[in-house]
């Protein structure tokens, strides 16, 4: 049930990436044939992550996760761009790795603007179109988010840019973390019309370490880690040809089953929500629930914390997340739920519930009983609860 | 972030949660940074505590320390009691990361405030 | 022969690693029970890379490879230590990834002085002493070259940086890049007095794409990833578990095997060599071949080019590398090879062979006969070598 | 980077290595930025290429440009070799990236220069 944290590894893909951990261990830097083999491979994959977002296949560059794709993407294209500006425009609800590089530049004289997104997760495009100022370089805004699975509108911010871009304003780009997106909804970059995507192998059913970034032909970027010529000189670093392998072969595999995996996700999830709430009192609903990802429910339990939910849950063998998988070591609200205009109550009641293609009936049976278990005991020792009881 | 057994089994099966209807000393403390609430009601005769319940919210460390704070109290004197340490409580749930502690000391502090109570009668 | 390029992985690794790509899954970040499993796997590889080098198990920061942590060791220590100066020292024979970081920030206005190796490529004491200003921030030293296997005075130069340091120069850092020597050499960071060393797992039996940096415990260093809590907030993004995993165990495998690989290697190049040398004439070994790592031999053939003579041994099964691995994409003649002073002919004329643990006799014969021949033919076409005989 | 199976063929069995001793028609061309060779010698009788021989020094597409060049040269006749174009020394390697492209000019030049030194007498 936290699928939208990380995904176990098909094992389709496991046996694609195999040969490349054990026979096939080339360098693909090297001339030699071990070299070349590795090169081909590499070569593959990345017309198969090309091809799932309809992109040229040298428009993909191999990075070591979707937190690396966003902070090349960012911290590339504002290094490239800033003699023509220092303003950038996001949303509220980015992932931390964009909140955290757009954090960074920030401090280093960055003017940044961070668009609402109202009660339901989605920000508006007039929002978008009025921030846009002549010194903006960049428009980051993700694909679909990953506490709520809202998606946002990037095909008209994609309109938008480069409509602006066609008035004269050059050297704008559209940068959208599509990690959560890809492989559950489909993608392409010429409908999008985004300069700039970011991927990530694990949360598509390959392993964690390797992501990509597209970088549309023609957009400017300077390198962040640099030394090597790999990637055409847009990222230094020996390639992980393994996981570039399954990154790959699970992109192939995604492009193939992507309606099914939604329509299976959708009804796991819309069979969960019914009995959620048909067994559970004062609880919230986050984010837009017609414009979502399928695979994701985010619902607050008043009255009780999320982390003592998720330990409940996990001690029957339910794994879920709060807040995003990635700051869930610390115990602030999430920022996500924040920004839906929720208080802190509901703020911290909140948890994500993430479906996978390989959930079953059963699975979600199972959680929703022990949802209702873990909320039936941790409202039992709420002062909060009583509270509202005798009121 | 790993937390023990024993903690983990405070937040499955609380001991000792709830109010005591006939209660001779409430205390509930907030930690103003979280949020979280702790609210301790005891018991006490001839300077013994002869029962305690707490309810809390807020983070996992909170409820896990409540329930063995509780647990603890019921028995005990109230001279005991009021030479409980924050590392009794963390020790009592298995050990807390230097990060979490705060959740013990609210303990302590909501303890503290209920045996005042009494005292100050 | 080209296991400075990449090694295979090592069977046990592979064994090791397997766990982690299929049923155990978890982000190391996640709570819930998937996830401390990840984070406790991660751990255990994190206290193997320590032990391996005798550094403290919350010294380590995974990345994404070699270059990543030469890239975060060298600009993390910049941009926290430029109030206090920008001048940084290095070697002439730098990996590409130290080289080109050092050249980047060279370009925004750092001074950097690169000290000579001298024939036999190796730095010297007194040079590194003589170099050293009040502004001196970082000095980046290798502790084995890649291309000639050289092992640089590295606790020397330790030594002299803590002795500035306590005369007050506080700024002062040390970094090695060790991702040749290690598992080839012993390390012990204690001994060496380093701040930052960067080591790369695919040089060990490992995969691709995983790499580790040792920061001393005190070093301030700002993140180059950002947005995300893993590794302590030093270097954001979802581990790549299986990866990790997979180095913890070549580390733990390379410090129990160590002299025994180092003596097999060790045996298998000097029995190349004299072969070599008894067949062929007009050839130069480059390198202190006293001081140099076990497993490496490179050697300029007169009259002729590295990657005609590289592309003979390939269709012959011998796989090599002419200059660095990384740069061997492009044509120029090696920078570490003219470091040594080579004329321009020795420098194309180079070729690295590389022995790894599994390499035997019979390889070494095979690989003998294979450049003795294509020398011979290259030798017949070259206009050079009949200019030579005719003088 | 990859290299055809032809290309490679003719870097192992190079077609025509060597010197002519009656060559009537000798020309060396030097790259200035790599420091390539290519050495061409030509025996030309009525206007035909009854011999070429070629040596070569430097990175492997200019190897494998020589010898191509060398036996395509051979049997052609003086008016044939003229029109040869960089292009048709690049497909008889069987092709080769932009950046490396350079090794068959080196090789046209060459053969330019060996005519034109017949031309000249
Ligand atoms: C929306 C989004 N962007 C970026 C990332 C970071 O990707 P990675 O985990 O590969 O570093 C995540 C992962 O949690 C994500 O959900
Ligand atoms: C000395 C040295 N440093 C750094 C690197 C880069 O490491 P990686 O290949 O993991 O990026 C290499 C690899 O060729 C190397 O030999």
């Amino acid at each position: 049930m936290d699928h939208s944290a990380t995904t176990p590894i098909d094992s389709r893909v496991v046996d694609a990436m195999m040969p490349y951990l054990t026979q096939r261990f080339g360098n693909a830097s090297s001339i030699h044939q071990f070299g070349q083999e590795a090169r081909a491979a590499v070569d593959k994959a990345r017309r198969q992550i090309a091809s799932l977002i309809s992109a040229r296949a040298n428009e993909i560059v191999f990075t070591s996760g979707g937190t690396e794709a966003n902070n090349l993407a960012i911290r590339g294209v504002c290094e490239a761009a800033q003699a023509h500006g220092r303003h950038i425009i996001t949303s509220a609800i980015e992932h931390p790795s964009v909140r955290g590089v757009l954090e960074y530049l920030e401090k280093n004289g960055w003017t940044i603007t961070r668009l609402p997104v109202y009660d339901g997760g989605v920000v508006r495009i007039e929002d978008v179109r009025a921030a846009i100022r002549d010194d903006t370089v960049l428009i980051s805004v993700m694909m679909a988010n990953n506490e709520i699975g809202t998606i946002q509108p990037v095909k008209e911010i994609g309109a938008l840019v480069r409509a602006t871009r066609e008035s004269g304003q050059k050297h704008l780009s559209f940068h959208t973390d599509a990690v959560q997106a890809s492989g559950r909804i489909p993608i392409d970059v010429e409908h999008v019309r985004c300069d700039l995507l970011s991927l990530s192998a694990h949360k598509m059913y390959a392993p964690k370490g390797t992501g990509a970034l597209f970088i549309r032909r023609g957009v400017r970027l300077f390198p962040q880690q640099i030394g090597g010529h790999q990637e055409r000189e847009r990222r230094a670093g020996t390639e992980s040809v393994p996981n570039i392998v399954a990154f790959g072969k699970a992109a192939e595999l995604a492009r193939e089953e992507m309606d099914q995996r939604q329509e299976q996700t959708e009804r796991l999830r819309d069979r969960f929500e019914e009995k959620v709430q048909s067994r559970i009192d004062d609880i919230v609903f986050n984010g837009d629930r017609r414009r979502r990802l399928s695979n994701v429910s985010n619902i607050s339990f008043r009255f009780i914390e999320g982390e003592g939910l998720l330990i409940h849950l996990d001690m029957q063998g339910v794994a879920v997340s709060t807040g995003s998988a990635c700051s869930s070591g610390t115990l602030e609200p999430s920022p996500v739920i924040k920004a839906l205009g929720r208080d802190e109550e509901l703020a911290r009641g909140a948890i994500r519930f993430s479906f996978g293609k390989d959930n079953t009936d059963e699975d979600v049976d199972v959680a929703v009983e022990a949802v209702a278990r873990a909320v039936e005991s941790l409202r039992s020792i709420s002062p909060l609860a009583r509270e509202s009881l005798s009121t | 972030m790993p937390y023990s057994d024993i903690f983990k089994d405070h937040l499955a099966n609380p001991r000792n949660a709830g109010e005591l209807p006939d209660a001779n000393a409430i205390a509930e403390e907030t930690n103003p940074v979280c949020g979280d609430r702790l609210r301790l009601s005891l018991r006490i005769k001839d300077e013994r505590i002869e029962a305690g319940r707490f309810l809390a919210y807020g983070c996992a460390p909170t409820l896990a320390c409540g329930s063995a704070l509780a647990e603890m109290l019921e028995g005990s004197t109230v001279e005991e009691a009021r030479a409980l340490t924050r590392q009794e409580v963390i020790d009592a749930i298995g050990g807390l990361s230097s990060r979490k502690q705060h959740a013990a000391a609210l303990a302590i502090e909501a303890l503290r405030k209920a045996l005042d109570e009494v005292a100050d009668r």
